[in-house]
């Protein structure tokens, strides 16, 4: 097993001078994972204060502004009561499953990030089927969701969750297809090759005219996944009450909650990794110094990110036939088109490169 | 000669049997009938075509006329014995031939009258069709056990048109009867057939009947086991006279003729009176040589004195029925005895087989006028809706074409000059003179009833008291009358066929000519009995009733018609069911369906307990399955490590 | 191949596996337990597959490849047994071996 | 280190396929099914066949066990309990389990395996060739009969599972 754990260089050959091998690497890995969970509970955190705080703008309101300044600690304080609050259940539920749900959610939200190029030395997993490995996470994740579900003994979450799953597996087809039209330019999975072959220009440039389309497919279908409007319909207040979690209060509720602002996040990481050339920065201004990529890496996602909040305020939602139309009658057979139209263009030597 | 083209004749009818009986319930009546009236049309034109080849232009060879055989293998047992299907033309079945079609065609007319309106119209002509089919096989049948198959489904056609009103219990019942006295008939035949096959090794008619004409004698060596003082040849002959019996109604197998009376009046014309019935009469004719040659014609004296006696008796018995049917099934069977009783009486050679000769000649004859008495009588009932002769009288004056038709017919059964009955007879009678005088007085005892109680219906009919009826009678429609009357022509003017020329146990042919002395007392003696019939019942008077008082005991076992049934019924059911069949019974059920039974109680108790195994469920399958490699597994790796 | 792990262990306990698989087919009740035992089963033999492959011929991929249409034939399996049992469950309302024996009789 | 892992897989493995075969809960039998498959998952990864599983996450976690999931929600309600075999038949099938698992341990331990040392990585690109090499020794045949396969399965399940309607459309009216 070669897992290139390479978080940096330096940390890792400090380690592995002071402590013997067996320890220092198994002190490494306890290392990463916390760095892994903060970043996951500090995004999470954020990016729900950041949708707030996206909404009050589109809505000409101000938002959160009372816990601390600009009301930067609004969310924590928010954590704060959820995790001091009491976690009810149903008696009938199925306790075992209820209690499972949530970690998968989780969990394969943290194993998704795991596999991401922060910058070109901040990444913990850098394996050879990147892609793959990403796609294959984010296909367990709908299955926290249905045992939620099921689990809560409710007819709504059921419902809901049957939704979810249905919207799930039928948008995870689009995410897959149109990422395979960008790895007919790539010709590798692995993330840390895709990221090089970027260096000769960030690959919705290459591949221009499939890749625009790619790219425009891959957010709605991303969107569709994370189950976020116009695409909720798992979470319809007026149809299921919360959906899926309705039964779920205080921190459970909350992982599903903060999992679903971390998949939005990973969305978005995945398009800027894999159309906006991950940490490279534009025309190579800050090569030199590579700790700025994450700067870079940030940025774009943040961008990606909001744009996708952008949806949520401003479409309408989905009907449930609607939603099955799309994905099968036009984003399917478009994505098939697109994905031999790149072939084409790769084949015919059409990538624009600097 | 290619003799191919015959098949046809019985093909025929075949293909409008099972073209009316797949679509009896489409086709109208009125085309069946004439579906019915043209395939028969047909065979009847082949049968004279047929005919007229081989009298006149292709069959006699050196003056002897050649027995013309076509066939195929159809059952090949051994070497020399198998089972051939074809096609025989020799004098006697073209003859038959002749008689068939002629017959079955004037009752497919007439029946198109008198069955209209009915119910199974269709149907009718169907079974008519059948019968017509196989009576045509029988007659052209080139071996035993092809006479046979077409003697069954003669014997079925039959059964189901006398069942033909099957809705009637006593047609219901003459039919069973009919069917089961013929059945134990055809078990004689059977035997007879078998015998004959395993002794002679042979069913073919032409190897059996070969005759060696410088000895004088069977080619067939006949010679072999003997069997209660006789050969197992006459044995074997004997049975199948019995076979013949049966279908012929001789005594004491005559029982079911009068009950198959039931079936509707064309049917009895055709098959209890012309055709079917004398297939006995034809089964010996067609097996001549043998009853003669074989151990000195033993076999042939009894079926000469079979004939003789239910000859007699059937005439005696005749003289008192009043069902008009009735009289003329006995007045059938008295005749067919006289037929038998002229083969029986006959020799082999030129002018000596007078007999044959006489037999098939009054077989001719006899068909046509008792065809004609039938369908004649058959016109009264369907006038007067009744079958018996105190419903009936004064009829001449209503029906005028059936009265002159109906007394053609029975001058020509009484012998009366120049008519076709009055030379087949006379001839019959030279020919028992020559042989055996007991035969010859009753012969013309005989004579001398028939033309009494012959007489005694027609007067009945169509003269005497005057009834009242209900509905005023009137004639026939033409498609009635016209059989009548081509029947009536062939019976008066059918005598003068020079039927010596023709056919002779020989085949030789020779002249025949009348014996003026034997006639005259022939005549004489019918004259008498036309006479008497006259007295007792041309005007409505008592002297019959006088008259039979006065034989008292006699008339009524005579009327009961001696008892005959009723000694049936007592030897099968009080014998026969109490003493035989019972214990039989007993121990069938007991012992032999209680084995099977046993056996198949037995079954079902462990199948129900073994039938879980048989659950259905891949999963208790694929466990033995899995256990079974497991085990097998476990055995070769102790076979290989040892 | 895993440092340290010998063939024998993984083939011990692929036929572990197996022998579950084969035990959850027999015994279970339901239509879709046996199906997930049958998934068991297939998995354990995928399993065979490609850990012989690796250890005996590790410069061949025949045993990947075997693994992957194994795989892909399993899913068609799935999803068309699913199907009718979705099917059979609106006929009869039950998805139990018991309840499925119009046939049998 | 990896020693441990494999071990800890095994176990995870065998425990909830154990767990998974004698639930009497419908969808915590599947959800057991879900461990053991991606304990298989882990297996791969550790012998450096990450291609493989993924595909075996991708098809079997992601693909039917979501299929399960969904037949389970469709069919079952969650407060059904299912029916096990008689105690009998069990400890018959355990036993005749267990005898064939020894008979097959026999065979396997008798066996002298000739194992080549290697720590070679699979790359997917590998598989890509040899999966579509039409030379000899190539998968291509196999690789569109299995996508035909895949293609008529997909279309009969749909067919199978549409069905007819098994409402009356007379009764509706009414």
């Amino acid at each position: 097993m070669n897992i290139t754990l390479s978080i940096t260089k330096n940390i890792h050959n400090w380690l592995f001078s002071i402590m013997p091998e067996g320890v220092a690497s198994i002190t490494e890995m306890v290392l990463i994972a916390v760095v892994y969970l903060a970043i996951f509970a500090v995004a999470g955190l954020y990016l729900v204060l950041l949708e707030r705080k996206v909404a009050a703008w589109f809505q000409l309101r101000i938002g959160p502004n009372r816990v601390g300044w600009w009301g930067l600690l609004q969310t924590m304080a928010d954590a704060l009561k959820l995790v001091s609050k009491e976690l009810t259940g149903t008696v009938k539920a199925d306790k075992f499953l209820y209690n499972l749900a949530p970690y998968f959610v989780i969990v394969s939200a943290l194993m998704a990030l795991a596999v991401f190029p922060f910058t070109q030395e901040f990444q913990a997993f850098d394996i050879n089927i990147g892609i793959l490995f990403l796609i294959a996470i984010s296909s367990i994740g709908v299955i926290g969701i249905l045992l939620g579900g099921w689990s809560s003994n409710n007819k709504f979450a059921l419902i809901g969750a049957m939704r979810s799953g249905v919207q799930t597996i039928s948008y995870e087809l689009s995410v897959g297809l149109s990422l395979l039209t960008m790895i007919l330019i790539t010709g590798s999975l692995q993330l840390s090759e895709i990221v090089e072959v970027q260096k000769n220009g960030w690959l919705i440039v290459q591949g221009h005219i499939p890749a625009v389309i790619a790219f425009m497919i891959y957010m709605i279908a991303g969107t569709a996944e994370t189950n976020r409007a116009p695409f909720d319909l798992v979470e319809a207040e007026s149809e299921l009450g919360a959906g899926f979690h309705t039964e779920y209060s205080g921190m459970k509720f909350a992982y599903f909650f903060l999992a679903e602002f971390i998949n939005m996040f990973i969305i978005a990481a995945i398009a800027t990794t894999v159309f906006f050339g991950a940490w490279l920065s534009p025309f190579g201004i800050t090569e030199s110094i590579p700790l700025l990529g994450v700067v870079w890496f940030l940025g774009k996602t943040l961008i990606i990110v909001f744009l996708m909040m952008w949806f949520r305020w401003t479409f309408p939602r989905l009907r449930i036939d609607q939603l099955l139309t799309l994905e099968w009658k036009y984003l399917l057979p478009l994505n098939l088109l697109n994905l031999v139209l790149m072939a084409l263009i790769v084949w015919l030597n059409l990538t624009i490169q600097f | 000669m290619d003799i191919t083209y015959t098949i046809l004749i019985p093909l025929i009818p075949l293909a409008v049997f099972l073209l009316l009986g797949i679509f009896s319930q489409k086709i109208k009546p009125a085309v069946s009938g004439v579906i019915g009236v043209a395939g028969l049309s047909t065979s009847a034109l082949l049968s004279f075509y047929t005919a007229y080849q081989y009298f006149f232009v292709h069959g006699k060879v050196d003056g002897v006329y050649q027995a013309i055989v076509q066939k195929t293998t159809w059952m090949n047992f051994t070497d020399t014995l198998k089972i051939d299907m074809g096609v025989l033309i020799d004098p006697i079945s073209i003859m038959m031939l002749i008689v068939v079609s002629v017959v079955s065609l004037m009752v497919h007319i007439y029946s198109r009258g008198y069955m209209k309106g009915d119910d199974g119209f269709t149907r009718f002509f169907a079974f008519l069709s059948l019968f017509s089919f196989s009576m045509f096989g029988l007659v052209l049948a080139t071996n035993l056990f092809q006479i046979y198959i077409f003697w069954e489904l003669v014997g079925v056609s039959s059964f189901l048109l006398i069942g033909y009103y099957y809705t009637k219990p006593s047609a219901v019942s003459a039919a069973k009867k009919a069917f089961i006295v013929t059945r134990f008939a055809d078990l004689g035949f059977l035997i007879g057939i078998l015998i004959i096959g395993f002794y002679t090794g042979t069913f073919d008619f032409e190897t059996l009947n070969a005759v060696n004409h410088e000895t004088g004698e069977l080619v067939l060596n006949w010679a072999s086991t003997s069997f209660m003082g006789l050969s197992v040849i006459t044995w074997a002959l004997i049975l199948m006279f019995m076979g013949g019996a049966g279908k012929s109604a001789m005594f004491p197998l005559h029982i079911w003729l009068p009950d198959a009376m039931e079936g509707p009046t064309p049917v009895s014309a055709l098959i209890h009176a012309a055709t079917m019935v004398v297939a006995g009469v034809y089964l010996v004719a067609r097996l001549f040589p043998m009853f003669y040659f074989v151990e000195d014609g033993y076999a042939l004296n009894v079926v000469a004195y079979v004939g003789a006696f239910s000859s007699l008796f059937a005439a005696i018995i005749a003289l008192t029925q009043t069902d008009i049917k009735r009289v003329l099934a006995f007045s059938t069977m008295s005749q067919i005895g006289y037929m038998m009783l002229a083969l029986g009486v006959s020799k082999y050679e030129g002018h000596d087989g007078l007999g044959y000769m006489a037999s098939m000649f009054h077989l001719f004859t006899h068909a046509m006028f008792k065809a004609l008495l039938f369908l004649g009588a058959g016109s009264v009932i369907h006038a007067v809706h009744s079958n018996y002769l105190k419903d009936m009288g004064g009829l001449r004056k209503y029906m005028p074409i059936t009265n002159i038709t109906f007394l053609i017919a029975a001058l020509a059964i009484a012998g009366f000059p120049l008519t076709s009955g009055f030379f087949s007879k006379d001839e019959i009678l030279v020919a028992a003179f020559e042989s055996n005088k007991l035969i010859y007085f009753s012969g013309v005892l005989v004579a001398g009833l028939t033309a009494f109680y012959m007489f005694r219906l027609y007067f009945g009919i169509f003269w005497g008291k005057d009834t009242k009826y209900k509905h005023a009678p009137h004639e026939s429609p033409i498609s009635m009358t016209l059989p009548l009357m081509i029947l009536a022509l062939i019976s008066l003017f059918g005598g003068f066929i020079p039927f010596s020329k023709y056919v002779s146990a020989d085949r030789a042919g020779f002249d025949a000519h009348l014996n003026y002395p034997l006639a005259a007392v022939a005549v004489s003696v019918g004259l008498i009995g036309i006479a008497l019939a006259w007295v007792f019942y041309k005007k409505e008077n008592n002297l019959a009733e006088k008259f039979s008082n006065a034989f008292g005991v006699f008339y009524k076992w005579t009327y009961d018609k001696f008892y005959i049934d009723e000694v049936y019924l007592f030897v099968t059911k009080k014998i026969i069911f109490n003493l035989i069949a019972a214990p039989i019974a007993w121990f069938d059920k007991k012992y032999v369906d209680g084995t099977m039974e046993g056996i198949g109680n037995k079954t079902v108790v462990i199948s129900n307990k073994i039938k879980g195994m048989q659950s259905g469920k891949i999963q208790d399958y694929a466990f033995s399955f899995i256990a079974g490699v497991v085990i097998l597994a476990m055995v070769f790796i102790y076979l290989w490590t040892n | 191949m895993i440092a340290g792990i010998s063939i024998y262990e993984i083939l011990t306990v692929t036929t572990i596996l197996f022998f579950i698989g084969v035990y959850g087919f027999i015994t279970r009740k339901n239509l879709i337990s046996i199906l997930m035992s049958v998934e068991l089963i297939l998995n354990a033999s995928v399993i065979n597959f490609v850990v012989i492959n690796k250890y005996l011929y590790p410069d061949m991929l025949q045993g990947v490849f075997f693994s992957i249409f194994i795989i892909a034939v399993a899913a068609a399996e799935t999803a068309l047994a699913i199907s009718i049992i979705i099917n059979l469950y609106r006929q009869i309302a039950s998805v139990e071996v018991k309840d499925t024996e119009i046939m049998k009789y | 280190m990896e020693k441990i892992i494999f071990y800890i897989l095994a176990l995870v493995i065998i425990v909830f396929a154990i767990a998974s075969v004698s639930s009497k809960k419908m969808l915590r039998s599947v959800i057991y099914l879900l461990f053991v498959l991606i304990g298989i998952s882990g297996i791969y990864f550790l012998i450096d066949y990450n291609f493989l599983a993924a595909i075996q996450l991708t098809v079997y976690a992601g693909g039917v066990i979501v299929l399960l999931i969904f037949s389970v929600m469709l069919v079952h309600h969650i407060e059904m309990e299912l029916e096990l075999a008689k105690v009998s038949k069990r400890i018959l099938v355990g036993l005749a389990s267990l005898i064939g698992l020894g008979v097959f341990l026999t065979t396997i331990y008798s066996h002298e395996f000739i194992v080549v040392e290697n720590y070679t990585t699979t790359t997917t690109e590998d598989i890509g060739f040899g999966l579509l090499s039409y030379e000899a020794g190539g998968f291509i045949l196999p690789f569109e009969v299995i996508s035909i396969l895949l293609l008529a399965s997909m279309i009969g399940a749909i067919v199978i599972a549409k069905g007819t309607k098994l409402t009356n459309k007379k009764n509706d009216t009414v």
